[in-house]
This record gives structure tokens, C-alpha cells and sequence, in this order.
């Protein structure tokens, strides 16, 4: 299984009179991952759901072609800003979410893809909580469990909004290495607001900047995925980075 | 203007429940009300019809009316019931239920009944009177199957899902079926075993009668002239009618019209004392009411002295 | 290559043209296509069935009788509607505002909306008389209880969030009921008033035959009575209006009464 | 000094308790209190209104007529709000799903709301006959709409994000309708679903009005006409209890069905 | 108007059979600044809601008294980890909720609380959006919303539930400076997954460790808050804070 690289053109965005982007051209390699950055409000989230498809409700246009010329649909998982947990299937349930919608047990039997979800949930430290309702988990335990959603898609392509936003210092870090185990040849966009979390994790990094927003790409450090906290690469970049996110967002 | 000119000053309110919406069988009311015979006789009549004809001798009965139209056999029942009601008059003086079935069904004879179906109207004691009629010809309510079909008995016979209705009107279901297209054919109840009765009366609350007796006495005085004025000249009568509300100007109700004419009572007033012993008995005996009433608390006559 | 040019611009307007009086036209049109289809097919006689356009043209004829009629109906509508979504609301609020009101007073909503009213009519007569008000009483204990019941599931289902800040701001329990959970109940309350206004009518109706001298109800039931089927159907096509009307009316003002719900309608219609 | 010590502890299992039957046996009594008082204050006659213990001795000594003809209602009922709820569920989920059809068949839908029963009863029993059937139908009739209507209203309402995660995942529309959009209207649908068991048992009595020869609503007219008010009441009890059952099955169904909505409730409770 | 310090007592929280904390004991000092740190799920929103009063599903209690021995009750503000907008208000009158709610407009008058509220917007970047419904942002900009919300209400205890988590590096600085200016001398306990920003702002650090937890206190960087960012004490004290969490969750 190869994953796609994805080449976006003429990606527009229009609220009202506010244009959020327009005729935004971004690549993204096969198999690498890419960490979005920008100001609150800028138009990361929008832009993930126009990759992965999703209605907006007001004008917008992108054309989206992968690098192997297939369509993306059935290769995408999209981890939202928000979880998303459904209330009415308890915490293994909402892993599976994706083969209990979709009604085909695709491959492995019912209980090897039990087996697999839980696993995933030990893996995100909530093994305890695999027959909890959502309602009975904290925050963090809430986006966990979508991450767990995420990641058991198995996908090739893998859109994540803020996926570690709620989760205290250590587990995050945790959260990196899983991530960056299970996703390693995949074409990850990941949105985070955390510039150490984006140097640790990509290789491409994209600041949405100016309105309307422009995509600026920054070197990301070399080395292997998850870099060190202690790698001196990494304070240098940072230093980098916050200013080019500091750089005012209205030109 | 000259009726006007009698009238007395004061005008005494009196309000009368039909027992069921205006029809011809209510002319002699109706009228009445057009021709000033209650104005010229001091009283100020207020006409209002209901939906359930079970309603007004309750309303009678808690006093919240003063007359209300009702049906003889049920008198029998309300009397029984407890009901503080008297009859105080009559308007048709004949029964008018019937047992309809469709000219076309081949039914000559009642005793041809056994295993049909029978529709009927919410009558109360429609029962015991089709099983009086069925006996009379050696049948029992066993050998038919009786289907409630509420306001619906024509439509039920035209369209054949019932054999025969009974509850219908002589004067009125057979010019309906007519006008649908179907011929229909009664059989007589009084001549099928059933002691005749007077169809409808007036009620009044028998508590206060006697406040209001020179009242009543007064209405019943009207009606009686209405009815024979309605005879004499039957085709002003009939414009009258439809005066009174024009939405009456149907030809359903002048066919039904020319066959209700002769059963109104022309002595609305006059008491016969003997039907009412009569059909009291015929309830008593099979079981409807569970006690005899003196005549006094079933009917009386207001002129008697 | 996926492509999604421009897949989602501009709905709202052709939406928007659509909804209300066309809708409710072609869906009018496609009723009396069927009707006919219903005589044609199945034989069906005319005092059960009349056709088409013997309504319509006792619709005509009947004109000045079903105006005067159709008028007190939809003054009894009108009162029946306002004080029945009064009347619900008030119960809806007293239900969930007084714990103890609950146990005992749900079971008699209930027990009001199982009793048949014809039973209830020979007593609601006798107290309030043939006059306009028991026809609005009975359009309202119509209305009520969809408005009452949904109004009060609505209120139950507030986000416990919002009822969280309601007390940290220090908010009485009268405060929170009328300014947190009711503006949170009115998706859940829509749907009963959408309920109750298409109900509304038949409230009226049935008022009417328990006992009137006037309104579209007694005019069916007297045409019935005389085997005018004709009369009695357009009598129900301009009752049918009326529900009609006011169920587009409230609606549009339930729409008007959400605005924030608006973008998010259209944008997943 | 503010002690919030042990306030919200172990309070469910008392309202678990307090739920269904005993709420409805306090609702009943006090029914029967208000019942009487009505009697005593304004001494309204007991042909219009019979006092609870004449309605009491009817229930014994007529008990085996009203079991009988209750049997046959409590067919009716069930038969009419099984049918009802699926053609409901159904109307719903094609409504949701298929576009075109809401614009038409919503305003038809509205229709057949306002169109009094009464008016299409004869139609149907003439169709029918005077069997079982159009006495399911009537109630299925009176049932239906409250569960498509709030079917379709909690249909609309799905959280978007539900409907974004559905198309990520790949979803057909009618996977999305059935697997998403269903369960998330639950809770609307469940107020639909309780106010459709209130009124299911009118249905089956309206029905019996327009023709029948046994049942209870059959045995409500007869007893009317005879003036045996108190057997009237009677059967007028009997059915209020089948719809209480009803309703009250229903909740607990629902109650059931949302195992993950409990704690929620009864937290806040 | 002096902010009155808390002394929470026999804090006790079971959910099920697990029990969350027992008979925990925290002091809060009137006028200081209180981060509290730890693993995800180890009780820190509980018992937020526990120290605002709010109910929760389970056996808890809890005794809390406040310095002044006046009732808490009015004088506290509580920011959750949920944004919690009302969609049926624009953003201004999200952010007045307080007062619309309470329906008494208590001193300033309708247009006095009205420019109030708009110069908070304008400080947490939002002057544009006073018109807008909740629905049309994007999530940093619905915490910053909460955040004005919060700050509007100007009480003198203040709890907030990771009030910064989805806004980018460079506006949450921003919001630090703002939520250090407008508290200056309020009593304020917030929750919070970020190291750094814990050592920049807060009087006293709190880790809430183990299970049943404790509540570890550990000393905060002397300065005036919020501290610079290149404070060199900032990255001294990191390291032990990140140590504190490490510990294993599990006694
Ligand atoms: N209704 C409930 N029923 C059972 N357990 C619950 C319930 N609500 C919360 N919990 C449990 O209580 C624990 C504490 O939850 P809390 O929200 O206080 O955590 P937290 O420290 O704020 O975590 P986070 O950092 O992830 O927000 C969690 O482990 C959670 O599973
Ligand atoms: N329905 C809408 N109508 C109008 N404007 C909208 C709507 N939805 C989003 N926007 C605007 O679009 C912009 C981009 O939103 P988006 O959610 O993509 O931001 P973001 O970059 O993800 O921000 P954050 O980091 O805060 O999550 C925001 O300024 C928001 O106000
Ligand atoms: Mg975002
Ligand atoms: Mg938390």
C-alpha cells in the first residue's frame, strides 16, 4: 500500500465578501507529513475539510489531484477540531465508528477488528475505558479516543485538525511516538498550534498567512520522526517559526 | 306589524334544542319562529341545534334549556334513567324509524333477515326494537349480525355493505336513496310487532314545569298553529322553511318534505296516554327500563285541568 | 482526480424560491391529480366521493355560506392556537421548573389527550354554553398537548454546559427556565407548534360539532347529514387552507425566530 | 461558608422508583379527588357526569362486557401504532432522504393532518368494510403523523459534524441516514413516539364511531344512547388506563433504547 | 474589592468504584494565581466544578470556605474546558451573558456594559466578529469568545478550564498578557496542559498525582507575571514540573 501525494490548485475561500484564501496552490508529498500552522481564524480547518471533501456553506473551489491519479475517496481519515464521539456507542464502538457505519467487516473478522481497536485504545492509555460511555471521559480522554477513531482507519491519507490540543504535556509526547509509529508512510496534514509539537513531527512545514492567506513553507529539522525534545535543531527552528507566525496577518 | 302591535312588553326567553340539525321534520318550529307565532304570543324563542341528539334532554335536564326535542323511547329510558323530564307535547305523532333495505335485495319479508347484516344508527334502543320485529317473524337477534354504523345508514345500504338499516328515517333515507339512484324499501316497524309511538316530543324539565307551564303552554299553542298552517299551505310552508336558513333549499329536504307533511301531530299539545303505557310496558317486558313510572312523571297534558 | 468545483455555492436562493406557497401548490395539484385518479379508478360514488370539480364548483356556488362560516372557524383557530401554545408553554415550564408537579400532573396530560372529547362535550356545554369560547377550548386542548410535550422533552434536554454557567452567573431557577433552557428548547418546540399548527383546525371542528349553530365543522357535518358531500368537501378544502396557512405561517416565523439556525440549515440542506 | 456536602449522592434510585406505576397510581388518585370535588362544588348531574364510585361499581359488574369488548380495542390499538410508528419511521426516512420528495409530500402530509378523521372514516369503512381493519388504519392514521413529523425534524437536525464524519468514512447517503441521522434523532423521535401512545387509543375509538360492533368505542355510543353514563365512563376509564400502559411502555422502551442518555438525565434530573 | 482567598477541605470524589481523590486539601491564596497541572483524566475539571459548585454524577462533597467568610456565590467566574457559545446570541451577547442572563444590568448601564464588552472582543482579536454567530467561527476564535466572557464578568474568583488550548503561540502570549492585566489581583485558578505557560503566569504550581490523587504543590519563578518567555528560570523550573508529571499515574 502506497499513499498518495496530494497537489492542491486554485483553492478558494469566500465568507461573505471576506475572501479566507484564494487560488491557493500547496503540494503534499506522498508519504510525508506536513504540519499547517496560522493564526486563530485563518482558515487551517476549512482548508482540511475542502481536502477531504466536506460541504462549506459558503463559495469555495479547490481541485485536488493525487499523485497516483485515483480518487481519494475511501483513503482519507479526517480527525476534526472537535471529537466527534457519538453518545449512543460506548468507547470501542466510537474506535470502530468507521466499520460500524460502514457495515462491512472489510477483511479481518468482527473480533480480530476488536482486537485491533482495542489495542489502539491502550495504546492512548484507555484500556480501563473501553465500555465507558463518551459522557463519563475528560476532555483529553474525549480526544483521545478520536485519535483512536483516527488511526483505526488505517488510512493513506490522514487529515488531522489539533489532535493533541487537550492533552496534558507527557501524554502528548506519548501521543507523538504512536502517531508517528502507526502513520510513518502516510501522507499526513496535520493543523497544530504548538510550533515545538510541528518541529518534533514534520517534514514540511506551511504557515497560512495574510488575509487572503497565503501558504508560506518553512524548512522542517532533519532527522528522523519524532525528533528528540533536547535536539538543538529544534530550538533554532523555533525561534523561526514563531516569527514567521508572529508576521501580521492583515497585509 | 300588527302581531307586533299585541305583543306584550315583556318578552319571555325561551331557548329550544332541536335534536339534530334543521330538517323538515322540524318545520313547525321553524316556522313558527318565521311567522312571529312565538313573538305574538310574548315569547322570544332561540333555536340551536347539536351534533348528538343524546345531548339536549341532559341539557333539559340540568336546566340549561328549556325545551329540547327528543324521541319517545328514550323519554322511556331517560325517565328511568333518573331524568327530571316530561314530555309536554308531540311534533310527529307516528313512528318514523324504519327498516330499510334496497328495493333490488329481493326482501319481501323480515324473516328473510336471518343471516344478514343489519347497519344501525346510535339509537339506544334500536336493539330491542329490531328484536321485537325479528320475533314477529320467528327470528332472534342471533340469527343477524347488527353493524353500528352511525350517521352513515345510507351510504352502507347503497353501497351494499350492510343488507338492511334500521333507525331510518321513512320520510328521509328512502328520498336519499332515491336521489343516489337507488330505490329503497321500508318496512313499517309499528306493523312488524312493535307497539307505535310518538317519534318526536318535546321535553321540558319537570321540576319547573310549573313555573313555566303558561309558557310552554303558550309554545305548544304556536306550534300547533304553525303545523296547521304548514298543512293548509304546504308550498308557503315549504318557502318559509328555506327562509329560515337557505342552505335548506335542497332537493333531498323538499322530497323529504312532501313525505313528512302528513306526520306531524296536529294536536302537538294532546296527550295519548295509552301509547305511553304501552311502549312502557313493551320496554319493561324485555328488560330496558326496570320499573314502571307513573304516567304523570312521563308525559303530561299542558291543558288538562 | 476528485474534483469539487464549486460544489456548494449558491443553494439558498433556489431553496428559498421553493419553499412555502409553491411547494405547497404543486403538492395541491399532485392531491387533486390523485383524488381524481382515486373516482376514476376505483368507482367510488359521489355521496362518498365527489369529484373534483363538484367541489370546486360548490366552492363557487357556496361562496358567500363558506366565507361566513369559514370565518368563525378561523376566529376559534386563531384563539384555540394562541391560547393553546400559551397554555402548553405554561405547563411545559411549570412542568419542568416544579419537580414535584411532575409525577402527578404528567400522568393527567396524558390521561386529558386519551379521553375522547365527545365524552367531555355534554359537560363542557353545560358549563360554558354553545357560544365561540368552547370551540376555542377545544382547539387549544388540541394544540396544547404537542406543545406542552415537546416543549417540556425540549426543556428536559438542555445541554448541562449551559445550565453549568447559568449557575456559576448566579441564575434563579426562574431565570435559567425562561432564559437558558427555553431559547435551548426551541428546535425541540418548533416541532410541536409545526405539529399543533396543523392540527389546529380539526380542534375547531371538532369544538363545532359538539355543539354550534356555526363554522366550517357545523356546515360539514349539516351537509353530511343531508348527503351534500359536495358542500361538505369544500367546506374541508377550505379547512385544509387554513391548516395550511397557519402551518407555513408558524413555520416562517419559527425561522424568523431562529436566525443562528438558519446558515446551518441551509448549509447541510 | 458555602458546604455542598454529599448534595447530589445517590439520588437516582429514589426517582427510579418513583417512575411509571407509582407516579401514575399518585396521578390516578388525585384524578379521582378532583373528579369527586368537581361533582360536589358544582353539582353537575350524574347523567353528565357519573361520580368514580357508580363508574367504580360499572367496572366490577359489567367487567366481563368491557374485557371483552377492551380485547378488541387493545387489538386495534396496538395493531394501529405498530403500523403507525413504521409508516411514520418510514415517511421520515424517505422525507430525509430523498429531496424532491420533501417539497411535495410534506404539504400532503400537512393535508392529511387536517383533514378530520371523521370526514375520510365513511370513505374508508366503505373500502374496508366494518371489520378490524379500518379501525387499525384510524389509529394508524392518528399515530403516524406525530412520528413523521418529529422523525423528520430530528432527521434535519443532525449535527453537521456527525454528517462530515459519515462522508469521511464513505458512507452512502442511506448508510449515513440509517446509521447516523437515526439514532441522533432518538430523542426527538422519542417525543414523538410518547405523545403518538397518547393518542393511539383515540384513534382506535374514532374508528369504532364510524362503524362497529364491538369494541369499546362501539360500547361508549351504545351506553350513551341508553343513558348508562356510568358504563360509558366506565369504558372511558378502561381506555384511559390503555393509554397510560401505552405511553408509559413506551417511556420505559425509550428509557431502554438510550441507555447512554440515562446517566445524563439523571444526573440533571 | 478584595478577592477573597478559598480553603478547600475533604475534597472527595468517587466515580463508581474508582475514587478519584479522597479528603484532598488545598489552600488558595486571596489575590494569587494557582496553575493546576496533571495527566489527563486524573480529575482537574471535577474539581473545578466541584470548588463552582456544580453538580456532578457521582458521590462527592467537598468543603470550601472562603478567607473572608462570605459565600462564594457571585463572586466567581468559571470558564469551562468546553467553549459552551449559545448559538441563539451573536458574540457580543455571548460575551454579555452574565448580564443578559442575570437581567440586571447592576451599576454600569445597557450601553456602558455594551462598550465593555466590545473593548474585551477587541482585546482577544475578535472587534470584527461582535455580529457574528457562534456558529461562523473557527474554534480558537469560540475560546476566545468564552475567554471575553469570562473576563466580562469581572469576579473575583476566576476558574478556568484550559482557556488557551486552541489558540496559536502567538495569540495565546497575547491572551496571557490580557488575562494577566485584567486579573491582576483576582484569585484565579486555571487549569492547563502547557508547561511553560503554567511557569509564566502562575503564584503557585499545583500537580494533581497518583490515584486516589494528591495535590502536589511545587514553587513558581519568582517575577512579576507573566513572566518573559527567555526567562532563564522558566526553563530550570520546566524541567522539574515535567519530572512531576512523569510520575506514574498509578501509586
Ligand atoms: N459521568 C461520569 N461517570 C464516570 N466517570 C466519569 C464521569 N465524568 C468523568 N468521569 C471520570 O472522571 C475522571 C476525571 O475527569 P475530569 O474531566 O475531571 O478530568 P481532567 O483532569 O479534567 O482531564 P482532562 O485533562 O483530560 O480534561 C476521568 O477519568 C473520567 O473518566
Ligand atoms: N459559516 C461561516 N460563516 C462565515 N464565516 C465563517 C463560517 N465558518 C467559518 N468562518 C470564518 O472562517 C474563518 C476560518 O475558519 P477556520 O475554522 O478555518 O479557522 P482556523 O484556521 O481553523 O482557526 P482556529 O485555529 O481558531 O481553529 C474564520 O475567521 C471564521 O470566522
Ligand atoms: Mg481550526
Ligand atoms: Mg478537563
Amino acid at each position: 500500500m502506497s499513499p498518495p501525494g496530494l497537489d492542491i490548485r486554485r483553492a478558494s475561500l469566500t465568507f461573505g465578501a471576506r475572501p479566507l484564501f484564494h487560488d491557493l496552490a500547496v503540494e503534499f508529498d506522498a508519504g510525508s507529513w506536513t504540519c499547517l500552522l496560522g493564526r486563530s481564524g485563518c482558515g487551517k480547518s476549512s482548508l482540511l475539510r475542502m481536502i477531504a471533501g466536506l460541504a462549506l456553506p459558503d463559495r469555495h473551489r479547490i481541485e485536488c489531484t493525487t499523485s497516483d491519479g485515483l480518487p481519494l475517496q475511501g483513503r482519507l481519515a479526517w480527525m476534526s477540531q472537535q471529537d466527534l464521539l457519538v453518545p449512543w456507542l460506548r468507547v470501542i464502538g466510537n474506535v470502530m465508528l468507521g466499520t460500524r457505519w460502514r457495515g462491512r467487516w472489510a477483511g479481518p473478522t468482527a473480533s480480530e477488528a476488536r482486537e485491533r481497536a482495542l489495542a489502539l485504545l491502550s495504546r492512548v492509555g484507555l484500556a480501563d475505558k473501553a465500555d465507558a460511555w463518551p459522557a463519563a471521559l475528560s476532555g483529553g480522554q474525549r480526544q483521545r479516543v478520536a485519535l483512536a477513531r483516527t488511526l483505526y482507519e488505517d488510512a493513506g491519507v490522514v487529515l488531522m485538525d489539533e489532535p493533541f490540543s487537550a492533552v496534558d504535556a507527557i501524554t502528548r509526547l506519548e501521543l507523538h511516538d504512536l502517531a508517528s509509529e502507526l502513520l510513518a508512510s502516510r501522507t499526513v496534514i496535520m493543523v497544530t498550534h504548538d510550533p515545538l509539537e510541528a518541529l518534533r513531527l514534520a517534514d514540511h512545514l506551511l504557515v497560512l498567512q495574510g488575509e487572503p492567506a497565503r501558504a508560506v513553507p518553512m524548512a522542517a529539522p532533519t532527522g528522523r520522526r519524532p525528533r528528540a525534545l533536547d535536539d538543538p535543531q529544534l530550538l533554532a527552528h523555533q525561534a523561526e517559526l514563531v516569527a514567521l507566525l508572529r508576521e501580521p496577518a492583515h497585509v | 306589524a300588527d302581531d307586533e302591535a299585541l305583543a306584550p312588553p315583556q318578552m319571555i326567553p325561551l331557548s329550544v334544542m332541536l335534536d339534530w340539525y334543521p330538517n323538515p321534520v322540524h318545520a313547525p318550529i321553524l316556522v313558527a319562529k318565521q311567522l312571529g307565532l312565538f313573538a305574538k304570543r310574548g315569547l322570544d324563542v332561540d333555536i340551536q341545534s347539536p351534533a348528538d341528539p343524546s345531548v339536549p334532554p341532559k341539557l333539559v335536564a340540568a336546566g340549561r334549556i328549556d325545551l329540547a326535542i327528543s324521541y319517545q323511547p328514550q323519554l322511556h329510558l331517560q325517565v328511568d334513567q333518573g331524568l327530571p323530564v316530561v314530555r309536554i307535547g308531540t311534533l310527529i305523532a307516528t313512528p318514523l324509524n324504519a327498516l330499510l333495505v334496497r328495493a333490488d335485495s329481493g326482501i319481501d319479508d323480515l324473516s328473510q333477515l336471518a343471516g344478514k347484516k343489519i347497519g344501525y344508527s346510535v339509537g339506544g334502543v334500536e336493539e330491542v326494537l329490531l328484536a321485537a320485529m325479528l320475533e314477529h317473524h320467528g327470528l332472534t337477534l342471533d340469527d343477524v349480525e347488527m353493524v353500528n354504523v352511525n350517521f352513515s345508514l345510507t351510504p352502507a345500504l347503497i353501497s351494499q355493505k350492510v343488507d338492511a338499516v334500521t333507525g331510518a328515517f321513512r320520510n328521509f333515507e328512502p328520498a336519499q336513496m332515491k336521489q343516489e339512484g337507488v330505490e329503497g324499501k321500508p318496512f313499517y316497524i309499528e306493523e312488524e310487532g312493535v307497539p307505535t309511538y310518538d317519534e318526536l316530543i318535546f321535553v321540558a324539565n319537570r321540576d319547573t314545569l310549573n313555573q313555566h307551564r303558561d309558557a310552554y303552554r303558550r309554545f305548544m299553542d304556536a306550534i300547533g298553529e304553525a303545523t296547521a298552517w304548514i298543512i293548509n299551505h304546504p308550498d308557503e310552508g315549504w318557502q318559509r322553511f328555506i327562509a329560515y336558513d337557505p342552505s335548506l333549499d335542497t332537493p333531498l329536504n323538499k322530497a323529504a318534505w312532501n313525505a313528512t307533511l302528513p306526520r306531524f301531530a296536529l294536536r302537538p299539545a294532546a296527550l295519548d296516554v295509552k301509547r305511553y303505557r304501552d311502549f312502557e310496558a313493551f320496554l319493561l317486558e324485555r328488560g330496558q327500563i326496570k320499573s314502571q313510572s307513573p304516567i304523570s312523571r312521563l308525559a303530561v297534558d299542558l291543558n288538562a285541568p | 482526480m476528485s474534483d469539487s468545483t464549486a460544489l456548494h455555492a449558491a443553494r439558498p436562493g433556489l431553496i428559498g424560491k421553493l419553499h412555502g406557497p409553491t411547494r405547497a401548490l404543486l403538492a395541491l395539484i399532485l392531491l387533486i391529480a390523485a383524488w381524481q385518479a382515486v373516482i376514476t379508478l376505483t368507482g367510488v360514488p359521489r355521496y362518498i366521493l365527489p369529484s373534483p370539480l363538484a367541489v370546486a364548483r360548490a366552492l363557487v356556488e357556496q361562496r358567500a355560506l363558506l366565507a361566513h362560516n369559514a370565518l368563525v372557524t378561523a376566529t376559534e383557530i386563531l384563539g384555540g392556537f394562541i391560547g393553546g401554545v400559551l397554555l402548553g408553554l405554561a405547563t411545559a415550564l411549570s412542568l419542568a421548573r416544579f419537580r414535584p408537579l411532575r409525577r402527578t400532573l404528567l400522568p393527567l396530560l396524558l390521561i386529558s389527550q386519551a379521553i375522547p372529547l365527545f365524552a367531555l362535550a355534554p359537560i363542557l356545554m353545560l358549563w360554558l354554553g354553545y357560544g365561540l369560547w368552547p370551540k376555542i377550548l377545544m382547539a387549544m386542548l388540541i394544540i396544547y398537548f404537542p406543545v406542552a410535550s415537546t416543549g417540556y422533552d425540549g426543556l428536559r434536554q438542555t445541554p448541562q454546559g449551559w445550565l453549568d454557567l447559568a449557575t456559576t452567573f448566579g441564575l434563579s431557577r426562574r431565570q435559567t427556565l425562561l432564559r437558558v433552557q427555553l431559547p435551548a428548547a426551541l428546535p425541540s418546540l418548533a416541532s410541536g407548534l409545526r405539529m399543533a399548527a396543523s392540527a389546529a383546525p380539526i380542534g375547531a371542528v371538532i369544538g363545532e360539532w359538539v355543539g354550534a349553530s356555526q363554522g366550517l365543522g357545523y356546515l360539514m357535518l349539516n351537509a353530511n347529514a343531508r348527503l351534500q358531500i359536495d358542500v361538505m368537501f369544500a367546506a374541508l378544502v377550505v379547512l385544509v387552507a387554513f391548516a395550511l396557512a397557519l402551518y407555513f405561517g408558524i413555520d416562517a416565523a419559527i425561522r424568523a425566530a431562529m436566525p443562528w439556525h438558519r446558515d446551518r440549515l441551509e448549509a447541510s440542506a
